[in-house]
């Protein structure tokens, strides 16, 4: 092969790379750019979790200072805020996903009488108000004479959280092969064993996604909170609660936190699985 | 109203013990605070010996009322013993009319007579026999003094052009009528029908045309700090904060009037009226009141404090925002309590700010 | 287990029975609370009494029809512009995630820990007139001569649409993710480009998740006030502002439950509508 | 050997009395309204037998083992597993292993837990796992592939995983659907002999859907051809090949020459063209009327050294490995003749007479259905 | 009549000048750093060719034709459709069509949709898609299909849908993997007729990965043996049976005896028990020393009628429906020998000599490789 007739044949080569290459990253370009828009403002936050104003409000930058990530609970009442908050939201999404993901398996799995009311009944949540899901729901626990607190705002934050969960799982298992359910079976595992070495891996995604959407509705939900909440103080309604005056920073710093935590112990997971993988090998 | 309910009778002040623990509701951020306590409470406690249960849980008149309606409704217990609510709404004068809270017990708060003479006797609660303030504030106009000359009065805010789409007005109901018939020359102690279409109408107008920014909640604040908003209908003790970082801020009673409005303490029907009124004494000693002031900076109620927070913090006593002058003080009125609860009004108010 | 397999066809309804009951017991009932309630007239200070008051219900639909309208049109832009502004990401993600997939929902989630109020005024200041995107945007001649992006409807939509993005964009990567890219490959080889691979093969197949992502967009937007109430001007009110403030400022309690149940028909229209447009397979599973 | 061992065993009747492993009583299959997959089967299969299905795609073979493994139920009929009728069972309560036609292998598990998949969930542990898995991995070639996911195997080396899977587990019924479909011959040859000596070994009953009539003959002790849904014979393979019931069958295993006529006598059967065909007397089994004589092409000499005789102009010749092919016209109809190539250049005659044995010919009703 | 035109292709030696439509060089592919699927492959395919590969499970027969479908990259070298590079050019640029080894079909569209839809990529509308998917449908058998959706349908029936799909478009070069893989003989050879009709009447090009050795050898004009990533040896079927090159070749190709010995003169092969076996000096190939000399089992007669002979014991009868199989135990090594069914009863005899003709005899490298 001659010098001439390779570089002949690697001009149109080049420009198809450089093409494919562009499109390539096209799609990443605007990947990068879709997060940058959905952290820009976890950034903002971030930022005046460091400012030091002079007043109570934390609206212009003023001074740089660690103070409030030092004192992070120097506020009253933050501390059990956010505790409460993430016990809630950790509850209800791990319960509403189980209870969810049931509902999707009946929905998409079987053939039965009440399939399409059920299906109606799972939109119906998402479609009440929040604010009179939220006062029903009170009149209901009223009725049974239930104590105002914990037990109810985790009750509330479910039943909302499972529509979700349903919805989400269910675009999953649509998509499923049957076949694979059907092997396991053959293979002598029963309808559990199944469910946990064939299914579950397989619709993993899902039930990963329907816990996340679930626990930011959760720990960001005010509104059927406020109501159903007695006299306990979750961290919504802390910040809510608080605009009259003006958020602390450290409401800042709290949010930042479970952003950066959240993250880097998902980063972690990651190498470690990485390294996992490298060393078995 | 209907009478309060079997449950609250064997409650009331007959028994002139103290519970072991005062459960009370406030706003967020609304007692002084020291590190992560809150001294006022602690001296309480150690004083008397009642614990108390301190929630933040009320962010808004209307939303608490409606959270704690259903059981007030039922008859039943809301578990608290203060709660605390603003009386230029419509809730003050629906708790007593429906016999949702307690009388006080008058004789434990002898602290009562510090009370300064303008709250003695609000239209919804002739003689304070079920409420006591806890804090007040101005309604007034504020404006940012780099971007725009004084606005002194509501007419500029509503029609001047150099302000259009940077005005910014309250959703408050009872605060930006007062202030807007105050401007109208109508008595805002005395709603009619005309001068509330009035007030409406100028507010329609101002809306229609773009001069209104939007009706705010409390986020006006935000808007104002940061210079989207360059006059608006603004809380005393907000443009008091704001100051601190932003000097440009400036605030004052419209040339025409303002408004006062008051957090009141109310004992909801259940409460323990002994030691809730203990508390309410507790607060209206001018020491303790001055050092609620010096931390939450709006306008104490309380004779005295002004004396005692010189002692404290003597730049905050002269701060005219937090301890507002007799002018000040005599420029201000509050809206017909009747308004409150005309439902026609009240609809044609919301229609106005969700349009 | 067996006694499963003997009665299969009582599996649905086992699995069905512990979620249906919670929704039951503490969805249900409450709804029916709220439709007798709807059905009441009176007011706060003298009391509400059932008496079949069916005009809430006219009242309801005659008086805000505006605000109705306004919600369903709000609620169905921002769905299609979050629809369109995911499904990149979501392909990205199940495509090119690799095993960073997680991370990157978890990025896609992570900025809604962040309580809503904060996340709105850290937009706030981003967008402020006096910021540096409307600045730039001024120069650019892109903004009209009121010159702002808050409190516009603008602002209203593009917060629901950014408040709603991960509803969007977690079911849209759920079911793109299990696409099997063999097809893909088939669909090139039979002269399909790239983009009508994506027509024609992925975006059908990933169906089941952009319908469960719409619907999980466009159901709570249409009954969403929070944006709107800070978001938006004097004028671009939904109908959960308005419902809002029947409960609250109004104590309307017979008007905001005959409002809410309008609602909630009108979207259960527009949802069969939808269902039946796009095939119930894809909903119904 | 394990060639040898099936000569034997098809050669033998089947007994009495053995026991009955997997029956099926008038057993049918819908799908919707339209479509019969499977209509009214009833077939036993004899304990450790090596029983294969055999028929067109489409004729309801894997519908018929899904019944067996209990993945669908039949609309009609009843099926046994030994005694017992396992209507409503569970694919897990029956000791029935599949090898599924489109692998369904796991895609999240390596081909090491695919494999050990079954075990694992009988509750065999640690090294047994180890030292079973890895035993079968060798035996289909897969040594070293253990820790790549299905994603990363070639089609055929899919195959093998899937078929590992199946047999690590020595159920009582294995049921096979084309399991070697995607081998090459001389591995398929290899993994036949393999599979006859575990069933020989471990007394396994095999069902066997395959397309391969060839593997079908060598490797069953009977045979079940299907045609749409139905059944059409079902015999030990020689029967099958050598006296094929119906023109269906006939045409189905490999070719055959089918030459319509009438029955003319005690053994005779008059072809269309006159020509009168000698045929064994049992072959006719009662027949009378129109019918159609068959042969199959290896069967046929060129020249006339035997007792049927037909002469024909050559159409065509191919060549195919092993044997030349030559397909004449006679006035009775188009006949193939398979001659083998036993030494280069026998396929450059260009034969004009044939001749084969009445015992190598058969009868079959008619020829409707046999292309 | 396809047949019959194959033969002749196949027996012409491939003519200079003619176009090439497919030309691999050098072309090498790695999947992550241990598994080499494609190691330095280079092959020409002329236009309207039908080439074959072949080869077995796992050699990069599919990878091969991912590369030239443009779905994988190679690592190393280039591939040219026609005259151009193709390296970068994504496959719907390429005139090429697919059948996936693995379907591909679309599951969320029905049979004709399926079939349909690289004519409507293509902008063909109405009435000629339905003309023309349905004249494909019914050529594969599936009329009556076209409202099914691929789960619908059997194994073989999908297969078809595959194949119906690709073969609609009439490509320039039709990449075939395994396509009648799942099918019934029958059909399989009904399919093939077809599949030479097509390739006649349009000049599409070729190229069909089968594990099916008959299946290329009555197909293909040439075929390229694979293994482990590289070409054994590429020539025309009768070439490759006949002559094959290697061991691996020789024994891939169907059965063959390879007998170990020396070369001891011109035409002499020495075996190892001092047997002289006579060739071809062109099969020698210039080799020297240790070979080893093979024989087709079918190329054997039994008796002594042929030059080369060998005596020894029977140790295996096996019945394989057109001939029976006999393995001998020799002083030079097992022999196995085909012998044609041409009438019943021919397996009972128990042969001792067995004989066959220099010309049948090849020779290979060493025995390496080969079983
Ligand atoms: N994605 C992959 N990752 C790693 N190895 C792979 C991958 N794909 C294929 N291989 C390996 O490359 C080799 C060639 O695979 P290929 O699919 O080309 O085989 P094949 O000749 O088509 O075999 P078969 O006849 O079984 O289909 C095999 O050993 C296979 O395991
Ligand atoms: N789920 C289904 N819905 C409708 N028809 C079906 C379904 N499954 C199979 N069929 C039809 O039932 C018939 C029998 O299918 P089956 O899979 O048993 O065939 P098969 O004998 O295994 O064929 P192959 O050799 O092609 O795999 C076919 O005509 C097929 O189209
Ligand atoms: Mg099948
Ligand atoms: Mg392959």
């Amino acid at each position: 092969m001659s010098a001439v007739a390779t570089a002949a044949r690697q001009r149109p080569r080049v420009g198809a790379r450089a093409w494919a290459f562009t499109r390539h990253h096209a799609l990443t370009v605007y990947s990068a750019l879709f997060f940058l828009y959905l952290l820009l403002p976890i950034a903002v936050v971030m930022v005046f979790s460091f400012n030091n104003p002079s007043g109570r409000t934390n609206y212009t930058w003023e001074r740089f200072t660690w103070d409030n990530w030092i004192h992070w609970d120097d506020v009253p009442g933050i501390r059990s805020a956010i505790v409460l908050s993430l016990e809630i939201a950790l509850l209800a999404s791990v319960v509403a996903t189980v209870l969810g993901m049931l509902i999707a398996l009946a929905l998409v799995r079987y053939g039965f009488r009440g399939r399409g009311t059920t299906n109606l009944l799972i939109f119906l949540p998402l479609s009440t108000p929040e604010i009179v899901l939220g006062a029903s729901l009170v009149t209901l626990f009223l009725n049974f004479n239930v104590v105002f607190g914990f037990w109810t705002i985790l009750i509330a934050h479910i039943m909302f959280c499972i529509s979700f969960a349903v919805v989400t799982i269910k675009a999953r298992l649509i998509g499923f092969d049957r076949h694979l359910e059907e092997a396991a079976m053959d293979l002598g595992a029963n309808e559990w064993a199944t469910f946990r070495k064939v299914t579950l891996p397989l619709i993993a995604p899902a039930i990963f996604a329907s816990l996340l959407l679930c626990f930011s509705i959760s720990v960001d939900d005010f509104v059927v909170t406020y109501f159903n909440s007695g006299n306990e103080v979750t961290f919504p309604l802390f910040v809510w609660g608080s605009a009259r005056v003006g958020a602390p920073p450290q409401v800042n710093v709290i949010g930042t936190a479970i952003f950066v935590v959240a993250l880097g112990a998902m980063l972690i997971n990651i190498l470690l699985q990485t390294r996992r993988s490298k060393g078995a090998e | 109203g209907g009478g309060g309910s079997d449950a609250s009778e064997g409650t009331t002040s007959v028994e002139r013990k103290l519970a072991k623990t005062l459960r009370m509701s406030n706003w967020t951020l609304y007692i002084d605070v020291k590190g992560k306590r809150h001294p006022t409470l602690e001296q309480f406690e150690k004083k008397t010996g009642v614990h108390v249960k301190y929630t933040e849980d009320i962010d808004g008149n209307a939303s608490f009322f409606g959270k704690i309606q259903p059981q007030l409704q039922r008859g039943q217990s809301v578990d608290r013993d203060i709660i605390v609510m603003t009386d230029n709404s419509r809730y003050p004068s629906l708790l007593i009319d429906k016999g949702w809270v307690e009388k006080l017990d008058k004789s434990a708060i002898p602290n009562m007579k510090n009370l300064i003479a303008q709250q003695r006797h609000p239209a919804w609660d002739e003689d304070r026999d079920y409420s006591l303030p806890w804090q007040s504030g101005i309604t007034g106009i504020g404006y940012n003094a780099k971007l725009t000359d004084p606005v002194k009065s509501i007419d500029d805010l509503l029609t001047d052009p150099k302000l259009k789409g940077k005005v910014g007005v309250l959703d408050d109901y009872s605060g930006t009528l007062t202030l807007v018939m105050l401007a109208n020359g109508d008595d805002p102690g005395k709603v009619t029908d005309a001068s509330f279409d009035r007030a409406i109408k100028k507010l329609q107008k101002a809306s229609d045309s773009g001069q209104i920014r939007r009706f705010y909640g409390n986020s006006y604040k935000e808007d104002f700090a940061k210079g989207d908003l360059a006059a608006t209908i603004a809380w005393s003790g907000d443009v008091a904060q704001l100051q601190f970082s932003n000097k440009n801020l400036q605030w004052d009673v419209p040339t025409e009037g303002g408004e006062i409005w008051t957090d009141n303490m109310f004992i909801p029907k259940g409460g323990n009226v002994y030691t809730a009124s203990t508390f309410m004494n507790f607060v209206y000693d001018p020491k303790v009141a001055a050092q609620i002031e010096a931390y939450i900076q709006y306008i104490c109620p309380v004779d005295g404090a002004k004396a005692a927070m010189l002692k404290l913090d003597p730049s905050l006593s002269k701060n005219r925002l937090i301890f507002p002058t007799k002018q000040m003080l005599d420029n201000v009125t509050s809206l017909d309590a009747k308004a409150f609860n005309n439902e026609k009004y009240l609809t044609t108010w919301n229609n106005l700010i969700s349009a | 287990m067996g006694f499963l397999h003997r009665h299969r066809g009582l599996t649905p309804y086992l699995l069905l029975a512990p979620g249906i009951a919670w929704l039951a017991l503490f969805f249900l009932v409450p709804l029916g609370f709220l439709a007798y309630q709807s059905l009441e007239s009176g007011s706060i200070d003298f009391g509400y009494a059932f008496n079949w008051a069916w005009g809430n219900y006219w009242d309801a639909i005659h008086n805000y029809r505006r605000q109705f309208i306004r919600s369903f049109e709000y609620a169905g832009i921002a769905t299609v512009l979050a629809l369109v502004i995911s499904y990149p990401v979501a392909y990205f993600i199940a495509f090119r995630g690799g095993r960073w997939k997680n991370l990157l929902l978890l990025c896609i989630v992570a900025p809604f820990f962040v309580t809503y109020l904060i996340r709105t005024l850290a937009w706030g200041t981003i967008l402020s007139d006096n910021g540096f995107v409307v600045r730039t945007l001024h120069d650019l001649h892109l903004l009209g001569s009121d010159g702002r992006l808050l409190a516009t409807s603008t602002a209203v939509v593009a917060g629901i649409t950014y408040n709603f993005l991960p509803f969007m964009a977690l079911p849209l990567y759920v079911s793109l993710e299990q696409i099997d890219s063999r097809l893909i490959e088939a669909a090139e080889d039979l002269y399909a480009s790239k983009l009508q691979a994506f027509l024609r093969v992925t975006l059908p197949l990933s169906l089941p998740g952009v319908v469960a992502g719409t619907l999980l967009t466009f159901i709570p937007a249409a009954g969403d006030f929070v944006n709107a109430q800070l978001l938006g001007g004097t004028k671009q009110h939904m109908i959960g502002n308005v419902i809002q403030a029947k409960y609250l400022e109004l104590i309307d309690y017979p008007a905001a439950a005959a409002m809410s149940f309008v609602l909630m028909a009108v979207i259960l229209i527009l949802v069969l509508a939808y269902a039946r447009a796009v095939g119930t397979e894809q909903l119904t599973g | 050997m394990a060639v040898e061992s099936r000569v034997e065993t098809a050669l033998e009747a089947p007994e009495a009395g053995r026991t009955v492993d997997v029956r099926l009583e008038h057993v049918t299959k819908r799908f919707g309204d339209e479509v019969v997959a499977v209509d009214d089967v009833s077939l036993e299969i004899e304990r450790g037998s090596f029983f294969a299905l055999l028929g067109p795609s489409g004729c309801g073979k894997t519908t018929t083992l899904r019944m067996i493994g209990g993945f669908e139920e039949p609309n009609e009929g009843a099926i046994y597993l030994g005694e017992e009728p396992v209507t409503g069972t569970p694919p897990y309560k029956r000791d029935v292993n599949t090898v599924f036609q489109s692998y369904a292998l796991f895609p999240h598990l390596t081909t090491f837990e695919n494999v050990a998949f079954g075990l694992r969930r009988r509750g065999v542990r640690g090294n047994d796992v180890r030292g079973r898995v890895e035993e079968i991995l060798r035996i289909v070639g897969l040594a070293g592939f253990e820790k790549r996911k299905p994603r990363q195997l070639s089609g055929g080396q899919q195959q093998r995983v899937a078929l590992a899977r199946a047999l690590v587990n020595r159920p009582r019924v294995l049921l096979l659907d084309e399991p070697l479909g995607a081998l090459d011959l001389k591995f398929r040859k290899q993994m036949q002999l393999e599979l006859k000596a575990i069933q020989h070994d471990l007394g396994i009953t095999f069902v066997h859907v395959t397309h391969d009539q060839e593997e079908a003959m060598v490797m069953a002790d009977r045979i079940a051809i299907m045609n749409q849904g139905r059944i059409e014979q079902l015999g030990a393979p020689s029967d099958l090949y050598e006296r094929p019931q119906t023109a269906f069958v006939a045409g189905f295993l490999g070719i055959s020459n089918l030459l319509p006529g009438t029955i003319s006598g005690r053994g005779t059967v008059r072809l269309d063209d006159g020509t009168d065909v000698r045929v064994s007397p049992q072959a006719l089994d009662g027949r009378t009327g129109r019918v159609a004589a068959g042969v199959r092409p290896e069967k046929i000499r060129l020249g006339h050294g035997e007792e049927n005789r037909l002469t024909g102009r050559l159409l065509e010749t191919a060549y195919v490995g092993v044997a030349t092919q030559y397909v004449l016209e006679t006035t009775a109809g188009k006949v193939s003749v398979y001659v083998q190539n036993s030494e280069p250049g026998a396929r450059e005659q260009a034969p004009r007479e044939i001749s084969w044995s009445p015992d190598s010919t058969f009868v079959v009703d008619s020829t409707e259905g046999a292309e």
